[in-house]
């Protein structure tokens, strides 16, 4: 296929960039403002991706770029792949971007307010211009055609992500940044471990060229690695501990989209191990699955147990991931399609939930759910997000998740009829995400059902442009709900 | 002319003998003496080599670099003995085991 | 005499004093200085030439190309290894216009800069071990002087001393070393090394030689458990002298450790190969370990260089091209982000008075161009991409993965992780709000010591972001090395 | 383009835009929310009603629409327009509207109406998606969303102010409306993972979705399904579980009773008329699938049966349960509720019948519709009924009542017909629904099945009459009722005055479909005799020949002598319920709490009754509070540690190696050239150990 607009994929990955740069230039006159940039900047790639999607849903195929990055040492190309598998994604994660930018203005406004008092213009610059490098990274990483290049994405959200944390964080948020760098850092490593031993092995660094190390004992090692590296990244139980303390105590903007980096390892999964090596990833089909229900359990009992209601919605996120991981450990195209589509879901709901704990924390100073109360009196319009982004994660239609969960569910159900152990793994999982809707109906509950407390009466609703992008997020999600073929038409195309 | 392997034995414990007197020596001239011992002992193997190199000739390589050496190990001790004059001048003594200032 | 780009800089290096005798008293400084990076920008430009014939003709020779005569071969390694002297050279000289204003010693200060890098110069340039010993004592002593020059302090005198004995102790061992490879072979030209040494069969001489060699060469190169000298001397020194000590001064010793062992010692290769493994895990986790509960700023970077000397070392381990590239490729990138730490670490020092990380809250609010450039730097240390120092490592774990050193190159991501806890805790402090009133006096630093400390940032990024010109280029330098080791 | 192939799109999406606009219209004008929401219903209605001429010809119509592709395959949204389809959704709209109406004048001082309104509309669009839906993926939307309205509108009164909690009096405890309001999501949606499961286990046997093309396939799926012993059954298993918790039967039961905290409208329409029947629909809808597995193919596949025994026995055990639950049922509303319980077991039953002997496919399957349409009907009779007394009477309890028979004679008539219709008195429309139930029992010989429904035909008459006697005539209470202040704290806030009867609008609804009880009473064999030819039509077409009806008969009796035995029979059991509580309750010759002593047998009974079976009490002790119980330790015995260990502990051990290797730094020039020296001799001894000097 070919478009009409020269270098779009290439475009669509640095306009944040030059965007980033202008925030950091701008940011101390423009303060608040900046976020108007950056939103432009934002929704200028999520155009020129909607562009590439729309091209690639008429005319099919793949839209390929290609940059010469090395060339002796290292045979490296600086490429760009749009094919069904990554547009999607990377659309998603733009959309997301976008939707939080403009969430920031005002959310981060009173952030900055809060910590540093009034009149700190070179915040907002340092903000906006590190959040931008989250779009980058995140749209770069999904169209990367080679896993340096793809590990070079994905690096490039840390150091923002570790100086936001440490200077807009919540509580003993040194500590934590510091944590959450070094955690991610790991995973990020053993990720490369392994993929430098297939690029090594194999003689090129290219996604594609893993697939010669497929089925090997060498492709074990290096497919082993390069899903611990993810899973770390992912937070499965027993590589979750960081996610959260992190997830939480971010500022909600950067936590929805770390909800997004921490999903983004589903893609990687699909791109890199499924499609590429799947002779050895399919050996660990069963160990992932038991990690996964595991995961799935796990996260459920520890998010039913938070009082606090933004770590309410991190540990939500363990339990999440995890049902994607379930997807791509069946090992089967209705799996995986299922997986990329329930992660897309997920961080549209996340993203959502996330904000309405924001809104909630702005509007009410308390982050305590036992405070709360009676709300949805108070702000109608935010209740009515947060029961919309519950029934995304409960997979409750008309909205996206029930779309992605039973597409998801029949290929974890296929792999069941291979065997028992798998059956009971199937059915014990469909049965944890009945428990999605105990920890997020429940909470929503607790939060804006039931008589104010005294302190509550004042509250108001959020700006609109706290609520005006979640409210676009539920309407994309309630688009993909009803119409499934938004992300099936490209999914399929590609498993 | 004696065999080659007196003189690499006497060169050998030269060196010792110098980081030996590194090790243990806590005066700050004796450890410049001892450096020259190190520095004299590789020389003492030049020479050596130089004649041994081929049977009646003796080569001017291993010369010259003794030469050389010799000059730049004065270099050193110059540099080595001003620095000395300043430390003492500071410190008020020459035990080396006084400069700890800097440790951890 | 010694080609044109050395020429000039031995000549530049001898007037420097004079220039500053001769010039007036309160323009001295400015003078030297101005002189100074003048001195080296004429000499890059000459070195330029030079490259021109070493890509002309793999390697310029001179006088001859005899064998049993001093010499000097210039080949793509030297060209590589010299512009990166030169390079951050510049950038100290620069900053240091700054840094010196006030000191009455400004001539000499210049000239044994000027002197650091000939020496430096002419070891990468030296075609034998005898004019590479030579010049490699102009380079030791100069650097002697320059760790104690601010002879006002105490630290400086003590850590100048100390260095000076272990150092000139390590270069008399290097020197016996070499006389026992002299002995072996009669010869000291690389070339004649290999001619004579290779096909011979291992004896317990050369087994001694190596290891004399490698402790003497491994002093400069602060290898465990040589390194201890390397703390006190950066982080006693000033700044421009911790920047060039720290980004170069590892180089000769690299560079002659690789020219020796990848020619001389080439026959006994499996045994030194498996020995410099271990030596870089020791010595990376060592360096980044103690680094970790450092409070002394510049004490800190100056630990972290130990262990990115550890990192150099697994190109030695996996022996080959590609590992090789690495190294220098780390040695550039080290140069680049190193330097460019402590001429931040510097400008912080020089404007706070205090070297204390823990008092340094709020200084990057002060001083938010440097702290991003110190951020930026190292944030490269860590080996982040899109960052300089993300290529570097890539090809050294790369290459132990091809030489099946897998677990080498593990160390190598597990350290820089462990490094992420001190490096981090430096941005994590400068971000800080403002809480001392010593930091609320502060201002952004003065304009010459921010040009060379921005200019680095940028090149930080750049060869980050297109790290390929870079890459090629110690390719060629690794491949000149492999070549005169005479197995391509 | 013919009408059908409109009418049914329009008939569900009607509402929805009446949903919205409900929304949009909120801040502009409440007359024009209300008149708009109230003509989309309208029109749905007659949207509805115009398919009823396909439902003549017996034409199976289904509108497929490319919807999206999955791997291997796609998935076409479609509307199915059979029999089953159009009848249920006939049910349900018409209801609707007639309850929306009672809603404009019932609801209007409401200052949330427009919520209201949404989730009604809302409702009305998906429970009409769910019946029309051709495929399972599409119904499942319909299904979810019915239980997230359910869900909106038992939890309609959110700040859970004392009048609206429901149970008590104290000291039993009450529940909130927003709780309620989740227990009934979560009891769904425990079914409905279940139902999943099950169509997901089907697909990937069958490969698709649709109904139809499920039974006109079903000859060669089945064999594969069947060749793993236990996944014919399992599926069985899962695909009732969800109609089971959406109908309330046991053992999900429990949510139905608090669910009874929402308006009561809602109760009426949702809890009563039309979500918990979609249980019902789908057990219906999917019946043919099993039915040929177990009957018609050959080899039969016994693993099949499953699915009716599963049905009948739970359907049976519920109706039983139900019914004695609500004879101790305090409240107006619960006992409704309860009734429901127990009239959807009878549904429920007949199903399982249906499919339990090849000939009663037919009887059980129209019996079951036919009970479901009258059982519609008259429900809401007397929910609406009780909607007016209960704000009457400014109580929701029973014991409050005692309201004036002369003064509300419209409600006490129309209520009255109701109660009757429900305990299947000839010849209200009750009694044909009923009586075609049970002799579907008897005719395909399940005669443990008869006796269980006999005895919930006494109860029923039992409680009836308790209710209505309670309620209208005498009021005199049966048990030691705490009457202390928090029990009178519970009354409504009193708006109308005491004892008045309800606006017509109010009426209006109630008395029409009181009416249309009585004639479709009157009309009654002709009505089951339609609604039997349109369903063996309906499997004939599917291809569900069944072999002429061979059974014997009961006692040898067939034919209208069966009918007439059962008639005579469950006439008697109605009087063996409705005499004691008539000389109880109606017109008392003893006070009832004389029956009750503080302690014995009769208490113990009571109290069990009282409590539900304690299976309430059960669940909360074996599912909701474990579960609190673990979360609570999660974070702290497996979290917190894993913290500690990891995030403190790993960060301690590089401090603490820091701390030992900086000893190394010892600052001394000696130790410094001490280093140099063991270098060098620790690689002579390397060297000298590894044999090469």
């Amino acid at each position: 296929m070919d478009t009409a607009i020269p270098s779009i994929l290439l475009q669509a990955v640095i306009v944040p960039l030059i965007g980033a740069l202008l925030c950091a230039f701008l940011g101390k006159y423009l303060k608040r403002n900046t976020g108007w940039i950056a939103a432009a900047a934002t929704i200028y790639s999520t155009a020129l991706l909607a562009y590439v999607a729309v091209q690639l849903w008429t005319q099919g195929g793949q839209l390929v770029e290609t940059y010469t990055w090395g060339t002796i040492v290292f045979q490296l190309d600086f490429g760009f792949l749009a094919d069904g598998l990554s547009i999607p994604v990377a659309l998603a994660m733009s959309i997301i971007c976008t939707a939080m930018t403009v969430y920031s203005i005002n959310y981060m406004d009173h952030r900055i307010e809060h910590l540093y008092g009034k009149d700190k213009p070179g915040t907002y610059a340092l903000y906006y211009a590190l959040f931008l490098l989250f779009p980058v990274g995140l749209i770069g990483g999904a169209l990367s055609t080679n896993t340096i290049e793809l590990f070079l994405f994905l690096e490039s959200g840390l150091f923002p992500f570790y100086i936001l944390m440490d200077v807009f964080g919540y509580k003993d948020r040194h500590r934590i940044a510091m944590m959450s760098f070094v955690w991610t850092q790991i995973g990020a490593a053993v990720l490369l471990i392994g993929a430098v031993i297939a690029g090594v092995k194999a003689g090129s660094f290219a996604i594609t060229s893993l697939s010669v190390l497929s089925g090997t004992d060498l492709g074990l090692l290096a497919c082993g690695l390069i899903l611990v590296g993810i899973l770390m990244k992912m937070g499965t139980f027993g590589f979750h501990v960081w996610l959260p303390l992190v997830h939480a105590e971010h500022p909600t903007s950067i936590a929805a989209v770390l909800a997004t980096i921490v999903g983004f390892g589903t893609y990687m999964i699909a791109r890199l191990l499924f499609q590429n090596m799947f002779a050895s990833f399919q050996l660990f089909s069963l160990p992932l699955m038991i990690l996964a229900v595991v995961t799935m359990f796990y996260g459920a009992y520890l998010t039913m147990g938070q009082d606090d209601v933004k770590r309410l919605f991190a540990c939500s996120t363990i339990g999440q991931t995890a049902y994607s991981i379930l997807g791509l450990a069946s090992m089967n195209a209705m799996g995986v399609e299922g997986g990329v589509f329930y992660f897309i879901s997920h961080i549209l709901g996340k993203a959502i939930l996330f904000s309405v704990a924001g809104i909630l924390v702005t509007q009410t100073g308390t982050r305590s759910i036992k405070e709360m109360g009676g709300l949805a009196g108070k702000m109608p319009l935010t209740a009515t997000l947060c029961l919309l982004g519950a029934m995304i994660l409960s997979a409750i239609p008309p909205l996206s998740g029930f779309q992605a969960e039973w597409i998801l569910f029949t290929g974890v159900f296929m792999q069941g009829l291979t065997g028992t152990a798998y059956m009971i793994l199937a059915i014990l999982a469909l049965f944890a995400t009945f428990l999605t809707a105990v920890y997020t109906f429940w909470p929503a509950i607790r939060i804006f059902f039931g008589p104010t407390p005294a302190g509550m009466e004042k509250t108001k609703e959020a700006p609109l442009t706290m609520t005006a992008p979640l409210v676009a997020l539920a309407v994309i999600s309630v688009l993909i709900g009803l119409f499934p073929d938004i992300i099936m038409h490209f999914l399929t195309s590609v498993f | 002319m004696l065999d080659l392997a007196y003189y690499l034995i006497f060169s050998f414990a030269l060196y010792i003998v110098g980081i030996y007197c590194l090790a243990t020596k806590r005066n700050l001239i004796r450890l410049l003496l001892g450096v020259e011992m190190l520095v004299n002992a590789a020389n003492i193997n030049f020479i050596t080599f130089a004649a041994y190199a081929a049977p009646g000739f003796v080569d001017s390589l291993g010369h010259s670099f003794a030469a050389i050496s010799i000059g730049l190990a004065g270099a050193l001790s110059a540099v080595a003995l001003a620095v000395v004059v300043l430390l003492y001048r500071r410190y008020g003594t020459l035990d080396s085991d006084e400069l700890k200032q800097l440790r951890g | 005499m010694f080609t044109l780009p050395f020429d000039l800089l031995l000549i530049f290096t001898v007037a420097s004093p004079i220039l500053g005798w001769v010039s007036p008293k309160q323009y001295r400084a400015k003078i030297c200085g101005v002189f100074a990076a003048a001195a080296l920008v004429v000499v890059g430009v000459a070195l330029f030439g030079l490259y021109q014939d070493v890509v002309a003709n793999a390697a310029v020779y001179l006088p001859s190309n005899a064998l049993n005569f001093a010499t000097l071969r210039v080949d793509a390694l030297s060209i590589f290894m010299t512009a990166i002297f030169l390079g951050l050279g510049f950038a100290a000289t620069i900053y240091s216009i700054a840094y010196v204003e006030n000191s009455g010693r400004t001539p000499f200060y210049f000239t044994l800069i000027l002197a650091l890098i000939s020496g430096m110069v002419g070891i990468v340039f030296a075609g034998d071990l005898l004019a590479l010993y030579v010049f490699w004592e102009l380079m030791s002593i100069s650097s002697y002087a320059l760790v104690a020059f601010f002879k006002e302090e105490g630290t400086p005198i003590e850590a100048g001393f100390k260095f000076l004995i272990m150092s000139a102790a390590g270069s008399a061992t290097a020197l016996f070393g070499i006389s026992l490879i002299y002995g072996l072979t009669g010869t000291l030209n690389f070339e004649g090394l290999v001619a004579a040494l290779s096909g011979a069969t291992p004896n317990a001489w050369i087994y001694l030689a190596a290891v004399f060699v490698f402790v003497g060469f491994g002093v400069k190169t602060a290898v465990f458990p040589l390194h201890t000298w390397l703390p006190d001397a950066y982080s006693a020194a000033s700044a421009p002298i911790s920047a060039i000590l720290s980004g170069i001064v590892i180089g000769p010793g690299v560079y002659a450790l690789a020219k020796v062992f990848f020619t001389a010692f080439l026959p006994i290769q499996t045994a030194w190969t498996l020995a410099f493994a271990v030596l870089a895990v020791v010595t990376m986790l060592i360096g980044n370990i103690t680094a970790l509960r450092q409070t002394d700023l510049k004490r800190m970077l100056a630990y972290s260089s130990i262990g990115q000397v550890g990192y150099m070392l697994i190109g030695f381990a996996a022996a080959s091209q590609l590992g090789l590239t690495g190294t220098f490729l780390q040695f550039f990138n080290h140069a680049l982000m190193k330097g460019c730490a402590f001429l931040c670490a510097g400008a912080i020092i020089y404007r706070l008075g205090s070297r204390d990380i823990s008092g340094m809250q709020g200084v990057g609010r002060k001083m938010p161009l440097t702290a991003f450039a110190f951020a930026i730097s190292v944030a490269a240390l860590v080996g982040l991409p899109p960052l300089c120092g993300f290529p570097g490592e890539l090809t050294l774990f790369s290459s132990a993965v091809q030489a099946d050193l897998t677990w080498l190159g593990v160390a190598l991501l597990l350290n820089s992780v462990i490094s992420a806890g001190f490096y981090l805790r430096i941005v994590y402090v400068l971000v800080q709000p403002v809480s001392s009133p010593a930091v609320e006096k502060i201002k952004e630093s003065p304009l010459l010591m921010l040009i060379p400390i921005l200019a680095l940032m940028v090149l930080i990024i750049l060869f980050g972001v297109w790290p390929d010109p870079l890459v090629n280029f110690a390719g060629d330098a690794a491949n000149a090395l492999i070549s005169l080791g005479g197995n391509p | 383009m013919q009408i059908i192939d409109v009418a049914p799109w329009l008939c569900w999406i009607l509402p929805a835009i009446g949903a919205l606009a409900a929304l949009a219209l909120n801040k502009v004008n409440r007359k024009a929310m209300n008149i708009t929401v109230l003509s989309t219903t309208l029109l749905s209605c007659i949207m509805t009603l115009l398919m009823v001429p396909s439902l003549l010809n017996n034409s199976s119509i289904d509108h497929a629409l490319f919807w999206f592709q999955i791997a291997g395959a796609q998935v076409n949204a479609g509307l199915l327009i059979d029999a089953l389809s159009i009848i249920v959704a006939n049910v349900v709209s018409f209801l609707s509207l007639l309850i929306m109406i009672y809603s404009t004048k019932y609801m209007a001082e409401d200052p949330s109406i427009a919520r209201f309104w949404f989730f009604m509309s809302l409702f009305l669009s998906s429970m009409l998606l769910l019946v029309l839906a051709d495929n399972f993926i599409l119904m499942f939307i319909g299904w979810k969303l019915v239980s997230l309205c359910s869900f909106g509108l038992i939890g309609y009164y959110y700040r859970d102010e004392k009048e609206h909690w429901i149970g008590g009096p104290a000291p039993f405890p009450f529940q909130k409306p927003s709780r309620n309001g989740l227990k009934a999501l979560l009891m769904t949606s425990f079914g409905d993972t279940a139902l999943l499961a099950g169509i997901i286990i089907l697909y990937l046997y069958s490969h698709t979705f649709n109904f139809m093309e499920l039974i006109q396939t079903a000859g060669t799926w089945l064999p594969a399904m069947a060749a793993t012993p236990g996944i014919l059954a399992l599926t069985c298993v899962l695909l009732l579980l969800g109609p089971l918790a959406k109908s309330a039967q046991f053992p999900f039961h429990e949510w139905l009773p608090e669910a009874m905290s929402g308006p009561t409208p809602v109760s009426a329409l949702i809890h009563a008329a039309t979500m918990v029947k979609a249980g019902v629909y789908l057990i219906a809808r999917m019946l043919p699938i099993f039915f040929f597995a177990a009957w018609v193919a050959a080899p039969a596949y016994p693993e099949a049966l499953t699915f009716f025994i599963m049905a009948g026995a739970i359907g049976a055990f519920t109706a039983f349960l139900g019914g004695t639950q609500a004879m101790v049922a305090k409240e107006l509303k619960k006992v409704l509720a309860y009734s429901t319980m127990s009239a959807i077991g009878y549904m429920v039953l007949a199903l399982g019948i249906s499919g339990l002997s090849a000939g009663s496919l037919v009887a059980g399957t129209s019996s079951s519709i036919f009970f479901l349409i009258n059982h519609g009907i008259f429900k809401v009779v007397l929910f609406l009924c009780a909607g007016v007394v209960i704000h009457s009477a400014g109580s929701i309890y029973l014991d409050h009542m005692n309201l004036s028979t002369k003064r509300m004679r419209f409600t006490l008539v129309s209520m009255w017909i109701g109660g009757l219709a429900l305990m299947g008195v000839f010849p209200l429309s009750g009694f044909w629904s009923k009586d075609n139930v049970l002799i579907a029992c008897l005719e395909s010989g399940q005669y443990a099945i008869f006796a269980v429904a006999m005895i919930s035909v006494v109860l029923t008459a039992f409680y009836v009459c308790r209710m209505m006697g309670l309620a209208f005539h005498t009021g005199t209470p049966d048990g030691n009722i705490h009457r202390d202040e928090e029990f009178r704290d519970r009354k409504l806030a009193e708006d109308h005055a005491h004892g008045e009867e309800g606006h017509w609008i109010e009426i209006l609804p109630y008395g029409l479909l009181a009416a249309l009880t009585v004639v479709i009473g009157l009309v009654g064999p002709l009505v089951s005799e339609f609604l039997s030819s349109a369903f063996s039509t309906y499997y004939a077409n599917m291809g569900l020949e069944v072999a002429a009806e061979t059974h014997t008969g009961f006692l040898g009796l067939s034919g209208l002598g069966l009918e007439v035995l059962v008639a005579a029979v469950s006439i008697v059991m109605i009087l063996i319920g409705a005499v004691p509580a008539y000389f109880l309750y109606i017109k008392p010759t003893s006070n009832p709490s004389n029956l009750l002593p503080q302690t014995g047998i009769r208490r113990t009974l009571y109290n069990f009754l009282w409590n539900r079976w304690y299976i309430n009490a059960f669940y909360n002790k074996v599912f909701v509070e474990p579960s609190i119980w673990v979360s609570k330790r999660v974070q702290r015995y497996i979290e917190d540690p894993l913290n500690q260990a990891i995030n403190g502990g790993i960060p301690e051990g590089f401090k603490w190696l820091s701390r030992g290797l900086s000893r190394i730094q010892t600052g001394k020039l000696r130790i410094n050239m001490l280093y140099l020296l063991v270098t060098i001799v620790i690689a002579l001894i390397v060297l000298w150990l590894g044999g090469f000097i």
